[in-house]
């Protein structure tokens, strides 16, 4: 098996649907949408146990050269070794349950067959993105995601609130991606490749720890990486960019790419571990964003909202482990992570069509008994999300990240605080949508219940939440360490520093009942005492900072300030072009000059012989002057 | 011989186009078309035969024109010219076509116009006598200027005034520059000549060198154009006919690109890398101020004309790099830049047939009513935001990567210039395509010929991003200036 | 005197009798056809002794004339202009007034004028072509004489002309005063001979640059070239234009050479400035100018400024770039104003830009005849223009005139802009309504001159080669 | 005092020279412009005889006769054109003479 | 001999011009005019040039000015012109003209004087001198005048003739 067929397939698939166009008719778009990915996800399967039986040995295959010119090389290569494995399945199996949630979600759109050819496209261009074996291919993916999820999140265009969600997500993306484009230039000069392993063997030789440029080219690549996964300071973009349809916002913003940063980071972590100061800004990076993301998704209204900062929020978890060293950490929380949210939204799109396109939290309620299923898959999902112990898949993989936080070599006391109390916001955030949706009064008629099409893929995914946790299970609870072990011949161990059983009982035990406990105040808070708690919301002060935080601390506000008005501004001014002024003024200026000189053409002949006169008088003076003086 | 086959096929076919216009509309089409297609021919039949060929010059061809100024008619072709010139036929067949409908006034002589334009550009590609150069040079203005006075929109003789004036300018210096030159090499030599390649390494001062390369940088710095002799430009590429502007674009532009890079550093090496950092900066300024200017603009045909503004920085950044990577880029960016351009325009164009205006307020939620030519527009306009995959994306990171060499500042400043590209880009999307749509009435989305057309350009743009190796082979076999 | 003189001045000998016979012929005779067709015949004889002349060159006539390749060449070059603005005559004046016969031997005596001074190398020779010139043009000028404008035009002329006049004698007065001479090598030998240039001689020369910038339109003696354009029979305008100016060219280029004029830097600064001078203010003058004859007039000005720049640069390829440039510019203004002639009707000159609004869509063959003129004069290739601006700038290269080059190229770029406003003009398409009230005469003989004009004009911009040893030729003698 | 000849002549030449051209310049009337240029014509005839009997040649004086003979012929001319004018103009005011301009 | 008669011819003609130029009557001016160009003919005669002394006398004073005098009869410019020339010759209007022809003269006397030639005596050139001259290597320039005298007869022929009434369309046009 190739690996290049993985993205090849949903390649062929997007551009068949984009040529074909209106002559498919709806089944043919879903059979060719839905079963390019699921025919990929199934080579991915058949492929990945191959690679295990080779005893995990990366398979590498060059499809054709791509560029070469003076010293610089790259080709198609793709690469599946251990950490790519982990991303194709999830992309691939995820992928395929959302393409076949959104054949049923998306069943009344007129532009049924773009939709898919985007997906398609996203799904092809995710897969190059974490096969690529280089930055030079990964960055053809990289790219290739931002413009479908521009294109998705503008998918209905004709509001243009949604365009104008979707460029800002491209470009706020987009400057990331300028960091790391600089990153490829100075890595292809120190280096001479940018093949991934040829890097990452040759970095060793290059740079010494700590050195200043290995640093550099760390941050600039964490620069893309933070585009990408809307982290802290470029993680505006991500709540706008809701506007999409559901499963848009469950495939690309939720579990695949924005976790294209942990991807990155944890792909070049060598040099990462080069430049340690790069990494613990990488740490502090996702721990501050992980509380931000986590206050502001505590006061939103809009059920995707909440969601979208909640994404943030736990990719700034994952930020934290990458900080911290604990590269399995990020991944495994990627990895279950991506199955809960993406159920999440899965399940809220069940809601927001069930009530007719409401997306306000406020005007739900009561749904508990209308939407049974969705209700427990939706409280699967919150479950995991808010790391509820011992039996979801959240709580194995963010309870890692909240133990290693501390004890890894990287961590540090207050990287710990920072994400006990995400865990206590998680609870908090997560059950207040949770009780806002299901419990309380009815506010909205069900319009519809969701079909088997939407709701197969939410009970294989709340499954997933589940039962994937249980492939890493800390020292505490048994040990398992299945999946670190399998990324072992890429990401290389924890360190860990603090290697007590005691604390980490602690750790665990503290993030539990805050867990808990957030989830508690969401219960007071919103089933128990919605007046007492109004009340106290009312407030001006609180009121303010209600406010502050749901527009996302104000970033987009000091960006508008500091980049987007200006540059708006002067460009408007300057629409006629400063410089060509210039040249006009030029130009009024030779015209002025032909209006003076054509006075001096009177026509009246005395004036004609004056200036023969003048002339003879200038003829003998500049000899004068030049004789004599 | 063949080279000169190449000029005079399109000069016969431009007095027959216009013979024949007078009697026949169809038939005067057909003839710039074939002529087009028959140059089109020879130039990839020359491809294929030297895909392989290491040698530098695949054609030579010298006549004794004014042998009492040692001017010859010599023409040459390496690589570098073969691309172009390929590019040249490709957009002017192109051009041909998109005219088909648009011009229905005074066909002969348009068509006469316009295969003189190429005419005058084939003889820019491949001349190697500086004053033989200088002619060509010219001889393209005036029937540019025609194509925009005679058969552009509203504000057509100012645009056309300014675009000849302009360039005129630039050309008086270089005509200084050449003679310079041209006495420089008497002084050392006892010869007089205008030949490339006895005029290679002619040793001067370096005051004298500084100042003759200037003449011929200005010359090509305005047609590039480079800020700040860039305001031509909009106008030129807004009033002017589809056609026009993509040859303008497509081509015009690329005579300038070519200047530098076959005379500008061959001639004058060490002030060339003298004045490095003063042409990477007004190239890095081409990018960041066009790409403003474009930002701002809401008539559709000057939005894409400052885009061209800012895309050509790249070139010019590129060019001065000196070095090989920067140096394929700055070639591949020339073509790439003339198919996404011209495709641009192309668009631009066929919305004008059908909406009857420019003005991007006056667009909108286009899709509904056009979702192929939407689609071709998305994939053009991420083209020109430099989406990997699509051409841009490889000139520009070669000409990126490659600068970075020379200067970490002025790299990273172009850098950034792409996320203003990106912002201009989907400003286009947003405004024409994208948003409500008011317009009740259906209209027709593209015909067959205009199909043809686009997916003809998007054909070549995809190749280019995925397979750019012949080009990059190609303009591999030329020298070109490493400090 | 010999017969080698009388075969060497033939061409003059020629014209001189046939203004005579002309003379004689209207007194006996008044007819149009046969006047003109005897002033063509003069003409053709004229030209053709040229031919038998080459044998004898170089052949000084002392004290007064000398015929050499230089004065050949350029007799044979204001023969051809006069013969064919002869040509281009008979239509317009057939039209227009009531006696049309003095008008040709008006011309011929002007032609005269014009070859006197070329191959003068005396100051006698000098002032008595230039007033032949100079009281034949006052007839010519005024020639309509019912019309308002040929009689300002004339008096203008005829003032300015004698007051020029006097200016030159005074000057030539001077330098003879103290030189001693009046023939030009005498004068440059006692110039050598002391070794310096006295001021006073100085001062004679600066007053007789007047005159002769006065004859070729230069600033800022050049106030009355649009008026006298405009106010003259187009033919005569062209003959100004060209013959007029061009012989006088001629006769500066024989005085300074004879006087070795490079070696007294103060000349050359004056002229400099001159020439700079003439280029900006012929330029500026023409920017927005509606009426065509005013704009050939200014951009005449412009033009003896450019000419200037190659007589500065000094050097031998200055001397053959000005003569390039002196046949490329009377092909080309001799076709302007032919498309002028041929386009004015019985009623009318078609003088404004108006009128020729459009004009590609009605004469397309005249536009573009119209056309390649105007883009000689700006310098624009497949020209013979092109050639000679390319000229002139190799000149002045050679001669490391950066200064004054760069003038030159301004210039041109503000040059072109009404040019190709013009030509914009043609080919813009009229507006209804917009109908220009010319109607065109259109005469073949004058459209047949123009196609052979252009055919010129566009084989010495494609192959200038052969021209080019011929000037390189003739110009060796002046070395 | 004793004068140089020949420069005592020049500068009458040149005194008179002079006073026609203010002449020519003050004067509106035609016929007095016309005047004022043959007292400068004069002049310069006046400064050829200086000249001649400086050097002892005759070709100052032979100029002198040309002078004298173009000046009749512009007289001529003019008068015959300043005639023509009056009839079209009813004036000799040579500002009436300026319907070309610009 | 020289010396006093001279100032004197050059004083009666210098006065003699700047009452030409200074007239408002144009016969006065006249005049005055040939009394000056009489004063010239006596400072050529001093010059050693009788010949020319005579053709001053005959050709200017005589044939010329007496053309100019008939010239004006024929018109009959009288007091109505003079009084137009009294209001035109303002200060304001001559002043500046005057200046400037002053700075002339003054730099062509500055540039005059800057010479220095050996003094030499005025030679006499005697008529027959001029004749063999004027007959012998200045022939061609003799013939010559004939063309310049031919062109201004032509000319003046042409232009002085009388227009006949029937008005000519231009004229038409330019009246309407």
């Amino acid at each position: 098996m190739f690996p290049a067929l993985i993205p090849l397939i949903p390649f062929i698939s997007a551009l068949l649907l984009m040529a074909g166009w209106k002559r498919f008719s709806r089944i043919g778009v879903t059979v060719t949408g839905c079963g390019s990915i699921g025919l990929a996800a199934v080579i991915a399967i058949i492929i990945a146990m191959q690679f295990s039986a080779n005893g995990e040995q990366a398979i590498v295959q060059h499809a054709g050269n791509w560029l070469e010119a003076g010293g610089f090389k790259t080709g198609f290569d793709f690469r599946m070794d251990a950490l790519s494995v982990v991303f194709v399945l999830v992309i691939t199996i995820v992928g395929f349950l959302i393409h076949v949630y959104a054949s049923g979600y998306m069943h009344d759109e007129p532009d049924y067959a773009r939709f898919f050819a985007c997906m398609n496209l996203f799904v092809g261009a995710m897969l190059t993105l974490v096969m690529a074996d280089n930055l030079l291919l990964l960055y053809l993916g990289w790219e290739g995601v931002g413009l479908c999820s521009y294109l998705l999140i503008g998918f209905w265009y004709k509001d243009p609130a949604n365009g104008y969600a979707a460029r800002k997500a491209f470009i706020v993306t987009r400057v990331g991606d300028t960091a790391m484009a600089i990153a490829l230039f100075m890595l292809f000069q120190y280096t001479g490749t940018l093949s991934i392993p040829g890097i990452l063997e040759n970095s060793t030789h290059v740079w010494s720890v700590n050195d200043g440029m290995i640093t550099v080219i760390a941050l600039l690549l964490l620069g893309g990486a933070v585009g990408k996964s809307a982290q802290l300071p470029l993680q505006i973009w991500l709540p706008d960019a809701m506007a999409g349809p559901t499963p848009v916002s469950a495939l690309i913003h939720a579990a695949t790419m924005v976790t294209a940063g942990v991807y990155l980071i944890a792909r070049t972590h060598t040099l990462f571990e080069l430049a340690p100061a790069a990494q613990t800004i990488t740490a502090v990076i996702g721990a501050v964003t992980l509380i931000l993301a986590g206050f502001s998704a505590l006061v939103q209204t809009d059920i995707k909202r909440v969601l979208a900062y909640s994404t943030v929020s736990q990719i700034g978890y994952m930020f934290l482990a990458l900080g911290c060293g604990a590269w399995s950490a990020a991944v495994f929380h990627f990895v279950t992570h991506a199955f809960f949210k993406a159920l999440l939204f899965m399940a809220a799109g069940a809601i927001i069509v069930a009530l007719h396109h409401e997306q306000d939290m406020f005007k739900m309620g009561g749904l508990k008994n209308r939407l049974r299923g969705v209700y427990w898959v939706f409280l699967i999902g919150c479950a995991s999300l808010a790391a509820i112990p011992f039996v979801t898949a959240g709580f194995y993989s963010k309870d890692q990240i909240i133990w290693l936080s501390w004890s890894a070599a990287g961590g540090h006391v207050g990287l710990w605080l920072a994400a006990l109390l995400g865990a206590l916001l998680t609870g908090m955030y997560t059950f207040r949508m949770f009780f806002l949706v299901f419990y309380g009064e009815e506010k909205t008629k069900v319009h519809h219940q969701p079909g088997n099409s939407m709701m197969i893929p939410l009970y294989i995914l709340a499954v997933l939440s589940t039962v994937a946790g249980f492939i890493e299970l800390p020292h505490t609870m048994g040990h398992v360490t299945l999946f670190s072990n399998w990324l072992q011949p890429v990401l290389p161990a924890v360190s860990v520093l603090h290697e007590s059983l005691a604390m980490e009982w602690t750790s665990q035990a503290l993030s539990a009942l805050l867990a808990l406990s957030g989830i508690g105040l969401a219960y007071a808070w919103v089933v128990k005492h919605p007046k007492g708690m109004s009340d106290f919301l009312e407030m001006p002060a609180i009121m303010w900072l209600r406010g502050y935080w749901s527009r996302g601390w104000d970033f987009d506000e000091l960006y508008n300030v500091l980049l987007v008005r200006p540059f708006v501004y002067l460009s408007r001014i300057n629409r006629r072009d400063l410089i060509d002024t210039l040249y006009t003024g030029l130009g009024a200026f030779m015209e002025w000059c032909h209006n003076v000189l054509a006075r001096t053409q009177s026509g009246l002949l005395r004036w004609y012989i004056l200036s023969v006169v003048l002339g003879a008088v200038a003829i003998l003076s500049v000899l004068i002057w030049r004789i004599y003086l | 011989m063949i080279l000169l086959v190449l000029i005079l096929v399109l000069f016969g076919a431009a007095l027959l186009s216009w013979v024949a216009g007078v009697k026949s509309h169809a038939a005067s089409r057909w003839i710039a078309l074939c002529s087009l297609l028959v140059n089109l021919g020879i130039i990839t039949g020359i491809w294929l035969e030297h895909t392989h060929s290491n040698s530098r010059w695949w054609y030579q061809f010298r006549m004794d024109w004014v042998p009492h100024f040692g001017i010859s008619l010599h023409l040459a072709m390496d690589g570098l010219s073969m691309l172009m010139l390929a590019l040249t036929f490709f957009l002017g067949a192109l051009a041909v076509l998109i005219s088909w409908k648009e011009i229905q006034n005074r066909v002969g002589f348009f068509h006469f116009n316009l295969l003189f334009v190429l005419c005058g550009i084939t003889g820019v590609f491949l001349t190697m006598d500086l004053f033989l150069f200088y002619f060509f040079w010219e001889m393209m203005l005036i029937p540019m200027y025609f194509l925009i006075g005679i058969w552009g929109h509203e504000h057509r003789e100012y645009a056309a005034n300014k675009f000849f004036l302009f360039t005129q300018a630039g050309g008086l210096l270089m005509l200084l520059a050449i003679l310079g030159l041209y006495f420089v090499h008497k002084a050392n030599t006892n010869v007089y000549t205008f030949n490339y390649f006895e005029l290679l390494n002619t040793p001067m001062t370096p005051f004298m060198e500084r100042w003759l390369m200037l003449g011929f940088l200005i010359a090509f710095l305005v047609k590039l154009p480079a800020v700040p002799f860039h305001t031509w430009l909009p106008d030129a590429h807004t009033e002017a006919p589809t056609a026009g502007s993509v040859v303008l674009a497509g081509l015009l532009l690329k005579t300038g690109a070519y200047g530098i890079l076959r005379f500008v550093l061959p001639l004058f090496p060490i002030a060339a890398a003298d004045i490095a950092p003063v042409a990477m900066l007004l190239g890095v300024a081409g990018i960041l101020y066009g790409g403003m200017l474009a930002y701002a603009q809401t008539d559709l045909k000057r939005l894409i004309a400052y885009t061209s503004v800012s895309h050509m920085g790249f070139v010019l950044l590129g060019a001065f790099a000196f070095n090989e990577i920067a140096y394929q880029g700055v070639v591949m960016q020339m073509i790439t830049h003339g198919i996404s351009t011209g495709a641009l325009f192309i668009i631009a164009g066929a919305l004008y047939e059908r909406i009857h205006t420019r003005n991007l307020r006056q667009m909108g939620g286009l899709w509904l009513r056009l979702p192929m030519m939407g689609s071709a527009a998305m994939i053009f306009v991420m083209a020109s935001l430099g989406l990997p995959g699509l051409g841009n994306f490889v000139a520009e990171f070669l000409v990126l990567l490659g600068s970075w060499q020379a200067s970490h500042v002025f790299t990273i400043l172009a850098t950034i210039g792409l996320v203003v590209a990106t912002a201009y880009s989907l400003r286009i999307m947003q405004k024409v395509f994208f948003g409500p749509c008011d317009r009740q009435y259906a209209m027709p989305d593209l015909n067959g010929r205009e199909l043809v057309i686009i997916i003809a350009l998007v054909i070549v743009i995809c190749w280019l991003g995925f397979h750019p190796q012949p080009v990059l082979n190609t303009s591999q076999n030329i020298d070109y200036v490493i400090r | 005197m010999s017969f080698a003189d009388f075969l060497s001045l033939g061409p003059l000998i020629t014209l001189c009798a046939a203004a005579v016979v002309a003379m004689l012929l209207v007194a006996a005779w008044r007819n149009h056809r046969i006047v003109y067709s005897f002033s063509l015949i003069a003409f053709g004889m004229a030209m053709a002794a040229v031919i038998p002349a080459i044998k004898y060159i170089p052949h000084p006539v002392p004290p007064l004339l000398v015929i050499d390749e230089f004065s050949l060449f350029n007799s044979g070059l204001i023969l051809v202009s006069g013969f064919i603005i002869l040509l281009l005559s008979f239509n317009y004046f057939e039209e227009r007034e009531e006696r049309k016969e003095e008008y040709y031997i008006l011309l011929l005596l002007a032609t005269i004028g014009a070859l006197v001074l070329v191959v003068s190398r005396h100051f006698m020779s000098l002032f008595l072509g230039l007033e032949i010139l100079s009281i034949s043009l006052y007839g010519l000028i005024a020639y309509l004489r019912a019309r308002e404008r040929s009689d300002e035009a004339g008096i203008k002329y005829l003032m300015l002309a004698a007051l020029s006049s006097a200016f030159l004698l005074f000057g030539m007065a001077l330098v003879y005063a103290f030189t001693g001479h009046m023939d030009f090598p005498g004068i440059g030998a006692a110039l050598r001979e002391a070794g310096y240039l006295p001021v006073s001689v100085m001062a004679g020369f600066g007053l007789m640059l007047i005159g002769v910038g006065f004859k070729l339109g230069i600033v800022p003696f050049h106030m009355w070239a649009p008026d006298i354009y405009e106010g003259a029979p187009l033919p005569v305008a062209a003959f100004i234009a060209t013959v007029s100016k061009g012989a006088m060219l001629v006769l500066l280029i024989r005085f300074y050479q004879d006087i070795h004029g490079n070696d007294y830097p103060m000349l050359w600064w004056i002229v400099a400035i001159i020439a700079v001078a003439s280029m900006f203010a012929g330029n500026w003058l023409a920017l927005t100018q509606q009426n065509i004859k005013r704009i050939l007039a200014y951009s005449s000005i412009a033009h003896m400024g450019y000419i200037l720049v190659a007589f500065l640069s000094g050097v031998q390829t200055g001397l053959e770039a000005l003569a390039f440039y002196l046949v490329a510019y009377f092909i080309t203004s001799i076709g302007a104003f032919g498309v002028v002639i041929v386009m004015s009707s019985s009623l009318q000159d078609a003088e404004t830009i108006a009128d020729y609004r459009g004009l590609f869509w009605r004469y397309p063959w005249v536009a573009t005849v119209f056309t390649a003129m105007l883009l000689s004069l700006a310098g624009i290739p497949l020209t013979a223009g092109f050639i000679g601006k390319f000229y002139v700038v190799l000149a002045g290269v050679d001669g490391h005139q950066w200064f004054l080059l760069f003038m030159l190229v301004i210039n041109s770029v503000i040059g072109l802009y009404y040019y190709i406003r013009l030509v914009a003009a043609m080919f813009a398409v009229p507006a209804k309504g917009q109908q220009t009230t010319v109607v065109p005469a259109l005469p073949m003989a004058g459209n047949i001159t123009l196609g052979i004009l252009t055919i010129l004009l566009i084989g010495l911009g494609v192959y200038p080669t052969a021209m080019m040893a011929l000037i390189q030729q003739m110009m060796r003698i002046l070395v | 005092m004793i004068v140089h000849p020949t420069t005592a002549g020049m500068l009458l030449a040149g005194v008179l020279f002079v006073l026609g051209l203010i002449s020519i310049l003050v004067r509106r009337d035609i016929i007095f412009m016309l005047l004022s240029v043959e007292i400068m014509l004069n002049a310069a005839g006046l400064a050829f005889v200086v000249a001649s009997s400086h050097w002892g040649t005759a070709d100052g004086q032979v100029m002198f006769i040309f002078i004298l003979a173009m000046a009749a012929a512009e007289v001529s001319v003019g008068l015959a054109l300043i005639l023509q004018l009056y009839h079209q103009l009813k004036t000799l005011d040579s500002d009436e003479a300026a319907k070309m301009n610009g | 001999m020289m010396g006093t008669a001279f100032y004197i011819a050059a004083f009666i003609a210098i006065l003699a011009t700047v009452m030409v130029i200074t007239r408002y009557n144009i016969m006065h001016a006249l005049l005055y005019l040939v009394v000056s160009l009489l004063a010239v003919a006596v400072v050529l005669y001093l010059y050693g040039a009788p010949f020319m002394a005579a053709l001053e006398v005959i050709v200017y004073a005589g044939a010329i000015m007496v053309l100019l005098i008939f010239f004006v009869m024929m018109l009959n410019l009288g007091k109505e012109s003079a009084a137009q020339e009294k209001l035109w010759l303002k200060p304001r209007i001559w002043i500046f003209p005057s200046l400037l022809c002053i700075i002339l003269l003054g730099e062509l006397v500055f540039l005059v004087l800057q010479n220095h030639q050996p003094v030499s005596e005025v030679k006499m050139v005697n008529p027959k001198e001029v004749g063999i001259a004027l007959f012998g290597p200045y022939i061609m320039a003799v013939e010559l005048t004939g063309m310049l005298l031919m062109a201004g007869i032509v000319g003046a022929y042409h232009l002085g003739r009388q227009k006949e009434k029937t008005l000519h369309r231009f004229l038409e046009n330019d009246q309407s």
